[in-house]
């Protein structure tokens, strides 16, 4: 079922005097960069379950039918391999289709068209078919979803080679990331924390504006032990950076922000500074993200390591549907600051 | 609505032949009327914050109280999320349905002997299952029957079609009803499909198709009656199109408003099912305001102590997320067990 | 076949009024021969160990060759592995098929203006970029259609269901070919699906469903072309079951004895649609043995100079690998090309 | 498309002086282990596309629908979802099914199946509904089969939580892994590599006889290197380390056999004996399954480790379906025997 709060409106990039920054919820800066892609560049569609005439679940969507019309911005039947499929023709037709699918948690019908298609036309026809397609869709936990509406499915798009997997953690990064995705001329996904839509504004140029896919971001510097993380995992690991720093632990926050292509680079030049890792993600540790960033540590910042690299994630079990129990699923600050603890014991 | 089946006009008239005895007709009025009580009780439970997000059935109650009632004990319910009217009638017990929308884990786990698969959203999912369990039926000679149901929007799930190409392929004994209820979220039916007509679908398959009135409680539970029949004597599977109206929002988080209109609403609550059969049984003198106020109270005590049996479910454990991952927990369940229960 | 479009008896007799030129019916049956040979010949470079698996499509040529002729060059054509017929016929060069078939890099980086997707074989997977391929073409007011091809068995795929229901609600320019050839490997139609008619499976889309003997190029041609005038003209997508039968192997490493009757084969040799319109052009006394003999020395000339052309494709290096993963590749894309390229 | 090679038929468990053990290729030890299940059990169900009147496209269900009936062991319409999650129903009503797809790249249209409900029922309805099922499929590659058919999924099967993963690595392994996976009240995913299909014979006790699951093999006994690896690798690494042999140098190779349940203890105990580690899969190495498996060594046999646990993998692309390349990408002895140096001289 969606879930359906209230939002306010988004519409700030209007006239002359339009002010050059607004304070947006993250799902506004979306609903904004959509705005602003479907304006510059007439090959750019919006489309999925409920976007058109609704505005979206989360109205990331929201008046965008309105301002582009219904050529642009459209609802499409319920299903979602079909709406996967559908964009990837798009695409091959030299469109630019922008596809939301509400949840992560139904991507799953749709992975066949993400594994076999979307990651491989390139590839196989040697460039001569592309698919640049971005596919928005919310995922993670923390705000009392339904069943399966908490998925975090970003392991298995990141192990389907071809496509790129980018993942923001607040309103600005999001819009200059979802920018640069609708500009890249490969398949992305752009997984957003349901958890950030609206819980915190952030002043968000009102220009378009682009940031690089590819790179990971010192979220904030420290020298004890860096946290590697990304999404609706980055604020939770800012904060347990800012308890520690109480204390006079002074960690470093990286946000990997896109995980596939991964920037290695980032990531082991803090650890190589700190000598120590917490990897943090909320889905379910084993095969997750997070055994990746951690291995990779392990192989290419060895010789530096003074402690082994953890995990911080969700357990081996489903995000668990029982409402009361699923604060004891998702990381918090608590959990990441135990498995500091423990690394700077070690 | 030509080619659609109806014994009883939207005003409560009959149309024809009354096929089912007035006793019969009481018993279906209880069960829906009961499911109208879950359903307004719980959006009040909901807005005290005592529910999670919970999808309402108001105007389903005949499509989905009728299918229900042509179940025998040992059939098998397979619901969405929406279906919490059939699972009562089905022999959900209230507790059992108010704790799932609470979402607290006794919600899902149900009773041994319940015929009904859990609530569930990611849609259409659940109907290769209920082939699946409908042939398992015939493998082994028993006669036990499946109810699928799916919604307008489900329909169009690549799942929804493998299934009822398998049903034909393996003429299971199961019954899907597409519970046409005109809306997927805020998408209406003639823009989720070309086809005006849901039952059509049937002819590719090669398998009986019926368009029912689903908000006239006669009709459905006579193309219930004869499609479950049916399976059970061999025939094979059916799709049932019951033709509904989703009165109120998707869920108590939705807010119509931003894709219809309410003056849609309105008219369609003249129609709505509880009361047209409420107008019928009055018009045969076979209930009363007397019959209604007591039915009430009736219902009223029944949930009251439906919530109070939820209520005194005790609270799940941190450690109850690992738990039942599998038959034995593997041993990165137990650590995290260790570390959940603080160990 | 009652209800099955049809204009050339088995044995090549004209039913009714012949709605093509001698011309026409010429040009097609260069093209259908010309597909023939190019099985014949891909099958003995298959046992020279020149191929790869090759599925043949030896009895299907009129389904094919039909449709792809009733194309301009630029709509579209989406095919799935066992349309070589319908990509020949299209433009896609013959060297192209072979380094395919071959499994070398050049049989995928088609010529920028062949408007054709690779043949892949996740079955019915191609359908819904055939929806998107031809929605684009309406959005952008351009006229191209899109033919789409799938089997009977891929009409079992979900996939298959949301692609048709996609096309109907966005009334896209794509007509769906099903070429019901009898076979999904070992399992027959019948054990596929229950309805004995695919092409009644629209009506469950609201779209137009034909039924033609695909086999019969004349017929399959004629109902081709009213289906791509139809989408042209904005009339949306239609649903054509080509009935045909599938005389060869699924693939080169098919061993059909396994699971059918080598009589079977026999009796459809009899009616399989290449003879079948040489003997109405005989008949009509508009083809020749000395314009056969003629036309297989150009036929003949023509897949040498294919072969002789993919013979010369480069070997692809190992770096090939990684190439075209990213438009840029990644750290982990050029890491892997040095060690490929054994720096 | 089915590849498809002539085999020998299989059929060794008849009569009363039936042969106590017997030479056998993997997909005959397969065939045997169904055919005994089948025999054992009514409630044992054998589908899937072509498994029926022509025995699978592999000859794994060769013989088996004439022996236990069009009943027991028949064809479906060629829909994996369909497959999966009919499967699903007939485990939730008791019975014992074993689905067959004929190759992992083809479990793709079945993962909404798979990652929502196989591995869920037990969770979400705490052990009230439950899913014993079995999925066999062929997968990775080595044998030139067309596009797709050499995928190697199993990372994304071993991050679904509450689906078991299994993947034998020879004929008597695999009939004793299979026979086990079918008791197991839990869904079971079996990965068979189409390269060990029949490229060698192995000794295979008649009787049935069960494996137990979640536990991993030591396959050779070594002290300078442990090699962990699974399925058609673990060939490709005991001839790396008969070739190291040959210089002197003794690897150990852990056979993973069921990656989940993960066997931990078995690998740690390997590695902190040797100190050292090289993870080898087929599959492409970004998120796959040796991400998860470094990154255990990593955390856990830290202070034992003498060098960095590196990873022999498939690359970050899709398998080449370019014939003439493809063994550039799937892992051989070179390659381990490469990374064995590095990881000695560190
Ligand atoms: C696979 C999947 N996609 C999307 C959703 C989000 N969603 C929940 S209900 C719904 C609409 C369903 O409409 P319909 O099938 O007509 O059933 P109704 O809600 O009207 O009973 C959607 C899109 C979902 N739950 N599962
Ligand atoms: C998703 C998927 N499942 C299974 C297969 C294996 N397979 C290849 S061809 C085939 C039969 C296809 O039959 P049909 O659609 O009738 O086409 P035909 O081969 O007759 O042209 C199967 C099952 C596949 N390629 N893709
Ligand atoms: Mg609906
Ligand atoms: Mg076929």
């Amino acid at each position: 079922m969606a879930s359906d709060v209230e939002t306010r409106d988004a519409r700030t990039t209007a006239a002359d005097d339009a002010p050059t920054t607004a304070h947006l919820t993250m799902v506004q800066a979306i609903n904004q960069a959509l705005d602003q892609a479907l304006a510059a560049d007439d090959r750019v569609l919006v489309f999925g379950e409920d976007v058109g005439v609704m505005g979206g679940v989360f109205r990331a969507t929201d008046g965008l039918r309105d301002r582009h019309g219904q050529d642009r911005v459209y609802d499409t039947p319920l299903a979602e391999s079909g709406i996967m499929g559908y964009g990837v023709g798009l695409a091959l037709a030299g469109m630019r289709p922008v596809a939301e699918i509400q949840f992560a948690g139904f991507l799953y019908p749709a992975l066949d068209q993400v594994l076999s298609h979307v990651g491989r036309y390139r590839h196989r026809t040697r460039g001569r078919f592309t698919v640049p397609l971005v596919v928005r869709a919310a995922y993670g936990g923390g705000v009392h979803t339904p069943e399966q509406h908490a998925d975090s499915p970003e392991a298995i798009l990141a192990h389907a080679p071809g496509v790129k997997v980018v993942i923001p953690s607040s309103p600005a990064r999001a819009k200059g990331l979802l920018l640069a995705a609708i500009d890249d001329p490969d398949p992305v996904f752009f997984l957003e924390a349901i958890k950030l839509y609206r819980s915190s504004r952030e002043s968000v140029p009102a220009e378009p504006y682009r940031f690089e896919l590819g790179k990971a971001r010192v979220a904030r510097e420290g020298d004890a032990l860096t946290l590697v993380c990304y999404g609706g995992m980055v604020e939770v690991c800012m904060r347990a950076a800012e308890v520690a720093a109480r204390d006079g632990v002074s960690l470093e926050v990286v946000d990997v922000e896109t995980l596939v292509p991964f920037d290695q680079e980032t990531v082991l030049e803090s650890v190589r500074k700190t000598g120590r890792a917490v990897v943090v993600h909320e889905a379910a540790r084993t095969a997750g993200f997070g055994g990746e960033i951690a291995a990779r540590i392990a192989e290419h910042a060895f010789f530096d390591l003074l402690a082994p690299v953890t995990r911080v994630t969700g357990w081996d079990a489903p995000y668990p549907p029982f409402t009361s129990v699923e604060h004891h699923y998702r990381p918090d600050a608590a959990r990441v600051l135990a498995a500091v603890r423990e690394s700077l014991l070690s | 609505m030509s080619d659609t089946v109806r014994y009883v006009s939207e005003s409560g008239e009959l149309i024809g032949e009354m096929p089912l005895a007035a006793e019969e007709l009481i018993t279906c009025y209880r069960a829906m009327r009961r499911a109208r009580h879950f359903d307004d009780r719980a959006v009040t439970l909901q807005r005290q914050g005592r529910l999670g997000v919970y999808p309402l059935f108001r105007g389903q109650e005949a499509a989905q109280v009728g299918a229900a009632l042509a179940l025998g004990p040992d059939d098998w319910l397979v619901p969405t999320y929406r279906e919490t009217a059939a699972a009562i009638t089905h022999g959900m017990p209230l507790s059992t349905a108010l704790l799932y929308w609470r979402a607290h884990p006794a919600g899902w786990s149900f009773p041994e002997d319940l015929r009904i698969l859990p609530f569930y959203v990611p849609i259409a999912t659940q109907l290769p299952h209920a082939v699946g369990l409908a042939h398992a039926s015939t493998l082994r000679g028993e006669d036990a029957v499946v109810l699928a149901f799916v919604g307008d929007g489900g329909t169009s799930e690549g799942d929804a079609h493998e299934a009822l190409n398998f049903a034909s392929v393996f003429s299971a004994p199961v019954v899907f009803v597409v519970q046409n209820n005109g809306w997927a979220i805020s998408v209406p039916t003639e823009r989720q499909m070309r086809n005006t007509r849901i039952a059509d679908r049937a002819v590719g398959y090669g398998m009986p198709g019926v368009r029912v009135d689903g908000n006239d409680l006669v009709a459905m539970l006579q193309v219930m009656r004869e499609a479950v029949a049916r399976a059970r004597a061999g025939g094979g599977p059916t799709l049932v199109e019951a033709v509904t109206y989703r009165l109120a929002p998707h869920t108590t988080s939705d807010d119509p408003s931003r894709y219809r209109a309410g003056s849609t609403t309105d008219e369609r609550e003249l129609a709505e099912p509880v009361s047209r059969l409420r107008k019928l049984l009055t018009g045969m003198d076979a209930w009363s305001d007397d019959a209604e106020e007591q039915l009430l109270a009736e219902l009223k005590d029944e949930f009251d102590g439906a919530v109070a049996e939820a209520d005194a479910a005790p609270e799940p454990t941190p450690e109850s997320i690992v738990a039942h991952v599998f038959a034995t927990l593997g041993a990165d369940q137990e650590s995290a067990r260790r570390v959940l229960r603080g160990e």
